[in-house]
């Protein structure tokens, strides 16, 4: 959101960017319940035990902020990349990418603590970001679609990545069966922040990232820049703006971001390494998180929390109410359903709000004969 | 807008009533494990002898293979525990960084027997089992070793592992046996996962041991773990290309993947076999033309090793469960009798030791870690 | 003259059609008779269009009738009205670019033939091209039937517009502004087919805010004003000014006075440049001119001559392949826009949505979007949101933007204004030449008037000020001296004095002095 | 390389083009009149499941009384209409209510997964409900006899033939048909549409929801003619595939099956490789000589239709197909060395492929101009 145009009128803007998510949560859970009684568990006890997963006591409280940090991070990459017209749905691979570079900077490098750290996520950081300029590169360059290109990369980083961490890969821990990554050395972990939990600092880089963002759309020439494109690519031609130079660069920090999600999550959790089966989702759960956002980096931590509350709470609510985890992937896009069409919340609770259509980006374009 | 609110929160109200009455109705057709748990769950909380959770790796449990086999044997042992449905439950694992909050939890829940299966899990169950020394742990498929594959049990933890390469080399020399064309092929899931890796080289030595001059074509899934165990059509697309290319009998090994290809062989007109499972059960397409299936009674095992922690004979360290060929149901009388004769032999001298099934050949899957019986 | 006991073809009795905050139309009536050329006067927003689309079925009204040849009609969409004869040439041209002429011709009213499949049938091409040539040679309007529009001129486009109304079998023709393509010959010939049409028995309603092709072509002219009807009368009993009047409701200077040019020092330099246009063909063909300091050079022309890739050369948003710009002396050629900018050339672009503005942001971001970058706005990469503010307060005032708050989204505001933003933006900072291109299409009188009024203060203050525009009027009234555009090349160069709008026309045509003097 | 390879990799090729062809056309209809779709991939994924659904219960309940096929053309029936239901899903959410057509799309996909795992989990697996079977194999007389041509093109289960009739059909109903020329100028100008009396949305509805009908037949497809029955995420990726396929084609039908066939190719050929009997590298070449020949052919043809051939680019051109003649020619007499490449590798082709004809061929190739932007009426 245009946080000029917050200022037209708070108090409205404030209650629908409020009121909507919610009641569109509130009723996503209700149809849900539907699926969940034909299938012969009770909806009650089920929210009750994916409540008390997410917040039943500190250590899920704990569980939750984890899952919660990599979505932050992946929304906010994702949605910086929607402002900036472009629809970067290779933040999977980019997570990927990222915590591949961090974890071969963490278990080579020897260096204290105090640099090590800085360095491994920076590994990451740098990874992201060149592999998701490729894509910018070529849509710049040769206008190939970034939804097609991106979807690629995917594929690409994740069979490369299986390749390295398999037998004969060159990542390959030799004193496991498994297919996995050496753990990274004591000196690229993340600090724990309360001592005898899981609870690692990703969380509050995480937040901080949010504001920098923030500041980055709403408080800079470049964010000016990015916005411009993405709303408009023949006027921001018109007043000088690089649209090329700018698609790679908004593709590269986004992808950036991705890359030290990842980078947070192999640092901050045990075993500390890269395991087939790691973080398999994230950058999907992130598009859905953007969206469910708003693409507002505020917004994101919220929808953020909302989905990694729901991931953590899907354990208990198995484990209570032997309900498969997949309700929780129909939750999701039932809510992001909901919040993207608020007409029909609108109109189930009769809600008077006129549409603000400023400032709202169009998710597609540029697909076909669009502006690029 | 109020009002609305109101009329939802009825509605919800009115669904879970509903609940009870198309509860049993349901259960009947579709969960039995899911009946009463919402309205008896309460009080019949401590009346339970043992809690036993089960931690799936990543994958879906109802893979009508390895995590399936494990579950079905909890659900078993639960029964002859005489333990209620409340009593036993599972945890499905969708991302590796989640095995031990996923494992902790059923600690925190109180839960005393904790069944885990995935070598991916081995060694952080070990851990927690090491913190727990008063609560039981059984890894299938995990193998009770230390950061340097030396022995080094826990009284409170078995792994219980197969020699998934006994099962294949049976089903292989079975396919050897059987092929007319002399041309027999498999279908794998990912390559990089050891029991799948042993499974597959046995089945090729077990081929060349009857049949040297037979052809094997072996394929896995090119793909990373969330999709070469779960994209059965293209096994489907490549066992159709096996048969075009002249295999007759068919085996896969790998989850969903296998499953398809064997669904599609079979519909060719080719014999296949199943694996983990009695495949004859799990998959009812193919109860025409499955020959065996490579058993590795993961079921059987669960069950034993729960029964022995029932009855106090529970010791630690690692089980190693035969892997054995399934009954040949309806293409018994297909097999001609010396077959099964000389598979009888097979079978002993690979339990002597005589024939090491896991013998590397010239680009076989180095992802096998056969680890000799004791 | 029409004798009135004939019955109108077209009746229309107190349509009123409101739009959130406007009332467009208000209780309009009015009547076409048959065989008759109606001129429906007004300036732009007086409710012509609206009055038009409900008509042809686009818009319902909220009251009012529709009579055609003595019935009531209700006209749900443009099926409806085609199918009692009614067509409607819009003002922007509604071709699909990607098809041929036959494809536009035939689209809604598909021919097939082979089997009877509906809507799957095979289209009959052939035959519909065939008829189109019949067609065309009736009517006098030469195409090609397997042209594809997007490299049709805007004039063929129109012929194209009217043909797909005549085919669909039209009685009654609505053209809307159809001359603003044309050159004055255009428009004559133009007029001749008009009078054709109507000697073959249509009858035709013609909008315009032009009053000289008011009172050149039609029978009668009603005109209207604020959604209102404000009469109905004839060309020999009205004039100019009358009309005028009736159109803005007070007096208008037709014309600003302006003073004497004191040009100086040459600021722009074009040698010899040839452009490109985005099928790779050549479209500015050697154009050279220069602009001195104080002076006004118009460029007149048939759309589609090149002016609008001069510009964009001009600007740096387009590269040239040949030839140099010259800046103050210093070589700019294919300089890009960002440096344009900052060595002193302001643009007001032709679409101003599309170009000129970001229509999702806010008033004040729009007015920093060639400057955002500078000092007060931004330091060391961050924007400083007071300065911006405080910026967007003043120039609302001096500009005169009729806003809520300068927080506003640009979208919210009227064509005028959003203009007004972008002459605000361009004139507020220090420069040297500015290129105003189509600055005043599609406004109403007050702005015109209030942008005109800016340009020539522009030019008193010393900045070289490039005019491009279709608006002959507007070319002649602010031109110190005129450069007519055609295929690419200026045809001729005068100095605005000795300017008259047939000499223009002609070269607009493309003719040389020699065929004007014989 | 011998008949027989060839034979076997192209009509493995074709087998694992056809659903992603399928997916294509289900693109095609949405984007040629401007809803964008990238929800292909959930469609199939719920189709191919009622379609196992409608199949394996219609038996179960007739107690297997009827013959197979019609079982099987239940299922098919089923899955068609579910497509066209969940498109109509997609149609509502993106032409009625207006919101991001690619936030519509992704929200089906997320309800695909979730609900077809969901109640696989909770229905299909506890009951062992049993698929019935695929269609058979019906060769067609007379031409499957041709050598080649025939085992290649005239040896397929029936919807194979009707994956390669629908592309033709389409091709005649988007370029010659009324319905065509509506779709087309509708997904190019709506507004234009509007002013001669074509209704823009119900234009749209229309062929988002026929495009549902072919992602029917896309999950329909890999359950009647591979697998059999229903698997978990059984489309793992296909949807998107199909989307990129229909973006190199052009947006046609013909060049969506003529890209669907180059990943069918690429994939078959990735499993071909593993069979052993091939050297990789030798294939390696000899594919990427094919690759560089083909670019050049086509650059060729598609300069010679946009009649702008320069000496320049002629010239780059014809090195582009000397070249890559010469590498397939010469492979023949160079002794390659015997090295195996990971098996991940080799599942790579398609994805590279794809991203190199991205780059290179259709940078000019634009989509449908409105695709993407909800029609407002003034």
């Amino acid at each position: 959101m245009d946080n000029l145009l917050n200022k037209l009128n708070p108090i409205k803007n404030i209650y629908i960017s409020v009121i909507v998510p919610i009641l569109a949560i509130f009723t996503a859970l209700i149809l849900s319940s539907v699926v969940i009684i034909l299938s012969g568990s009770n909806p009650l006890l089920a929210y009750l035990a994916l409540a008390e997963g997410a917040f039943g006591n500190l250590n899920n409280w704990i569980e939750t902020i984890l899952k919660t940090t990599p979505l932050i991070i992946g929304g906010l990459g994702v949605a910086l990349a929607f402002r900036g017209g472009l629809f970067n749905i290779g933040v999977e691979g980019q997570i990927f990418v990222g915590s591949i570079a961090s974890v071969i900077i963490g278990t080579t490098l020897k260096a204290p603590a105090i640099i090590h750290i800085p360095l491994t996520l920076l590994a990451g950081v740098i990874a992201g970001a060149v592999w998701a300029a490729i894509p910018g590169y070529l849509k710049a360059k040769f206008g190939a679609h970034e939804v097609i290109t991106t979807i690629m990369t995917n594929y690409i980083a994740t069979r490369i990545i299986t390749w390295s961490i398999g037998m004969n890969g060159p990542l390959r821990k030799t004193t496991s069966f498994v297919p996995e990554t050496n753990s990274l050395l004591e000196t690229a972990r993340l600090p724990i922040m309360i001592s005898d939990t899981r609870l690692h600092i990703g969380i509050v880089i995480a937040l901080i990232l949010a504001i920098v963002v923030y500041i980055l759309l709403f408080r800079t020439t470049l964010g000016i820049e990015i916005r411009t494109v993405g709303l408009n690519i023949t006027a921001a031609k018109y007043c000088g703006i690089k649209v090329n130079r700018n698609i790679v660069l908004t593709m590269a920090i986004s992808g950036g971001l991705a890359g030290l999600a990842g980078a947070i999550q192999v640092m901050g959790l045990p075993p500390y390494n890269f395991t087939a089966g790691f973080n398999v989702g994230y950058g999907f759960d992130s598009l859905a998180v953007a969206v469910l956002g708003n693409i507002n980096p505020i917004g994101v931590v919220f929808s953020a929390f909302l989905f990694g509350a729901m991931d953590s709470g899907a354990r208990l609510m198995q484990l209570r109410a032997k309900v498969p985890v997949d309700m929780i992937t129909i939750l999701q896009g039932l809510i992001l359903m909901f919040v993207a069409a608020n007409q029909i919340i609108r109109g189930i609770y009769r809600i008077q709000i006129q549409d603000k259509k400023a400032d709202k980006v169009n998710l597609s374009q540029g697909w076909g004969g669009g502006s690029k | 807008m109020k009002r609305n609110l109101t009329k939802l929160m009825v509605l919800l109200a009115i669904l879970s009533i509903l609940l009870t009455a198309c509860q049993p109705k349901v259960s009947e057709t579709e969960q039995p494990v899911q009946n009463e748990t919402s309205t008896t769950k309460v009080e019949e909380k401590e009346e339970c002898s043992y809690k036993i959770g089960y931690v799936s790796d990543v994958g879906k449990i109802n893979d009508q293979s390895f995590n399936q086999a494990s579950w079905t044997g909890v659900e078993e042992a639960a029964k002859l525990l005489g333990l209620g449905k409340e009593c036993y439950s599972f945890i499905e694992t969708t991302d590796s960084a989640d095995y031990e909050i996923n494992i902790r939890s059923f600690v925190d829940e109180g839960y005393n027997i904790i069944v885990t299966s995935g070598f991916a899990m081995g060694a952080i169950t070990r851990q927690i089992a090491k913190e727990n020394p008063e609560l039981f742990f059984i890894g299938v498929g995990q193998e009770q070793v230390n950061e340097n594959f030396e022995p080094d049990p826990y009284p409170n933890a078995v792994g219980l592992n197969f020699r998934e390469d006994f099962g294949g080399f049976l089903v292989g020399a079975l396919a050897g046996l059987m092929t007319e064309t002399n041309v027999v092929g498999g279908v794998f899931g990912c390559q990089f996962i050891p029991p799948v890796a042993r499974y597959e080289v046995g089945y090729y030595n077990g081929v060349k041991f009857v049949n040297p001059d037979a052809k094997v074509i072996n394929v896995y899934h090119p793909g990373s773990i969330d999709v070469c165990f779960s994209d059965a059509t293209f096994g489907s697309e490549t066992a159709k290309a096996l048969v075009s290319e002249g295999a007759d009998v068919l085996y896969g090994a790998g989850g969903l993947t296998a499953n398809g290809a064997l669904i599609t062989a079979c519909n060719q007109g080719a014999y296949v076999l199943g694996t983990d499972m009695d495949q004859f059960v799990t998959l009812p397409e193919v109860k025409d033309c499955i020959l065996s299936s490579a058993l590795k009674d993961i079921q059987e095992g669960v069950v034993g090793v729960i029964g022995s922690i029932a009855d106090g004979s529970f010791g630690g360290g690692d089980v190693y469960a035969p892997s054995s060929l399934a009954p040949f149901h309806n293409l018994d009388s297909a097999i001609p009798e010396d077959a099964k004769v000389l598979l009888e032999e097979i079978a002993e001298k690979l339990y002597s030791g005589e024939i090491n099934p896991c013998t590397p050949f010239e680009g076989s899957n180095p992802n096998t870690f056969c680890v000799p019986i004791k | 003259m029409k004798n009135n006991n004939i019955e109108p073809i077209l009746k229309i009795e107190n349509i009123t059609k409101k739009f959130p905050g406007v009332l467009a139309n208000d209780r309009i009536c009015f009547e076409l008779y048959p065989q008759e050329i109606h001129c429906l006067l007004g300036e732009n927003g007086a409710g012509k269009s609206t009055l038009m689309n409900i008509i042809y079925g686009l818009y319902t009204q909220d009251e009012g009738k529709i009579y055609v040849k003595g019935e009531e009609v209700d006209i749900k969409n443009p099926n409806d009205a085609l199918g009692l004869g009614i067509g409607m040439v819009h003002q922007h041209f509604m071709l699909i670019p990607v098809m041929t002429v036959t494809e536009n011709l035939m689209l809604g009213q598909e021919k097939t033939t082979g089997l009877r499949l509906g809507q799957l049938s095979k289209l009959d091409r052939s035959t519909v091209s065939k008829e189109l040539r019949e067609l065309a040679t009736k009517y006098g309007l030469s195409l090609n039937p397997n042209a594809y529009i997007e490299d049709l001129s805007v004039g063929e486009e129109q012929r194209v517009e009217i043909l797909k109304v005549l085919y669909k079998g039209a009685e009654i023709l609505i053209l809307d502004e159809p001359t603003a393509v044309l050159t004055p010959q255009e428009t004559d010939e133009f007029f001749n087919i008009l009078r054709m049409l109507v000697k073959q028995g249509k009858s035709i309603i013609f909008i315009t805010h032009k009053l000289k092709e008011v009172l050149t072509i039609a029978d009668r002219i009603t005109v209207l004003r604020n959604g209102k009807t404000v009469g109905t009368t004839t060309p020999n009993e009205t004039n100019m000014h009358e009309l005028a009047e009736m159109m803005v409701g007070r007096e208008v200077l037709l014309n600003i006075e302006k003073g004497q040019p004191d040009p100086k020092e040459k600021v722009l330099e074009v040698s010899d440049l040839f452009v490109m246009d985005n099928r790779k063909l050549n479209v500015v063909n050697g154009v050279s001119f220069f602009i001195r300091a104080g002076e006004i050079y118009g460029i007149a022309g048939v759309q589609g001559n090149g002016q609008k890739e001069l510009v964009e050369t001009l600007t740096g948003l387009r590269k040239s392949i040949r030839g140099h710009v010259k800046l103050l002396g210093d070589d700019v050629t294919n300089d890009n826009a960002r440096s344009l900018t900052l060595t002193g050339i302001a643009h007001v672009p032709e679409d101003r949505q599309k170009h000129g503005l970001v229509m999702g942001f806010s008033i004040d971001l729009n007015l920093i979007l060639q400057t955002y970058f500078q000092s007060p706005f931004s330091k060391f990469g961050f924007i400083n949101l007071d300065s911006i503010q405080e910026n967007a307060t003043q120039l609302v005032k001096k500009f005169d933007i009729r806003t809520p708050s300068i927080n506003t989204p640009v979208m919210n505001l009227s064509g005028g204004n959003q203009q007004k933003v972008i002459i605000a933006r361009e004139l507020n900072r220090p420069i040297h030449l500015l290129v105003v291109n189509q600055p005043t299409r599609g406004l109403d009188v007050g702005s015109i008037e209030f942008i005109h009024r800016q340009i020539v203060d522009a030019r008193d203050k010393g900045v070289a000020v490039l005019l491009v525009s279709a608006e002959l009027d507007e070319i002649l009234s602010l031109s110190d001296r005129i450069g007519v555009m055609f295929n690419g090349k200026i045809v001729s160069e005068m100095n605005s004095s000795e300017a008259d709008k047939t000499t223009l026309g002609y070269y607009m045509a493309g003719l040389t002095r020699e065929k004007i003097v014989t | 390389m011998e008949i027989n390879l060839i034979i076997g990799l192209s009509t493995l090729a074709i087998i694992k083009a056809a659903p992603l062809v399928f997916g294509a056309l289900c693109g095609l209809l949405g984007e040629r009149s401007g809803v964008i779709n990238i929800g292909i991939e959930g469609m199939m994924l719920i189709s191919a499941f009622t379609t196992f659904l409608g199949s394996a219960l219609f038996n179960q309940w007739t107690g297997g009384i009827f013959p197979t096929n019609l079982s099987l053309l239940v299922g098919l029936f089923c899955g068609i209409t579910s497509g066209a239901l969940i498109a109509a899903l997609h149609a509502v959410l993106s032409i009625h209510y207006k919101i991001d057509q690619v936030i519509s799309g992704t929200v089906i996909n997320l309800l695909a997964v979730g609900l077809t795992n969901y109640i696989a989990n909770v229905y299909i697996d506890p009951t062992h409900l049993s698929g019935v079977g695929v269609f058979p194999t019906i060769p067609i007389p007379i031409l499957s006899d041709i050598p080649i041509i025939g085992p290649i093109l005239f040896s397929h289960q029936p919807m194979i033939y009707l994956m390669f009739i629908m592309v033709i059909f389409m091709q005649y109903l988007v370029f010659h048909t009324p319905m065509g020329l509506r779709m087309r100028s509708v997904g190019e100008h709506p507004r234009s549409a509007d002013t001669v009396g074509i209704d823009v949305n119900k234009t749209r509805y229309v062929n988002v929801i026929l495009g549902g009908v072919f992602a029917g037949l896309g999950g329909a497809i890999m359950v009647l003619e591979s697998v059999g029955r229903f698997q978990k995420l059984m489309t793992s990726g296909r949807g998107f595939i199909a989307l990129a396929a229909l973006i190199f084609g052009g947006w046609t039908s013909t060049g969506a099956l003529g890209s669907a066939l180059l990943f069918g190719f690429s994939e078959a050929l990735g499993v071909r490789l593993q069979f052993g009997d091939l050297n990789h590298v030798k294939v390696i070449v000899i594919v990427s000589g094919l690759v560089i020949l083909g670019l050049g052919i086509f650059l060729l043809i598609k300069k010679i239709i946009e009649k702008e051939i320069s000496i320049k680019k002629f010239i780059s051109i014809s090195i582009l197909i000397v070249l890559g003649s010469i590498i397939m020619i010469g492979s023949n007499y160079v002794k390659f060395p015997t090295f195996s490449i990971p098996i991940e590798f080799l599942g790579l082709l398609p994805y590279l492929l794809t991203i190199f004809v991205l780059a290179g061929f259709v940078r000019r190739a634009k989509g449908p101009a409105a695709a993407g932007i909800p029609y407002e009426k003034q």
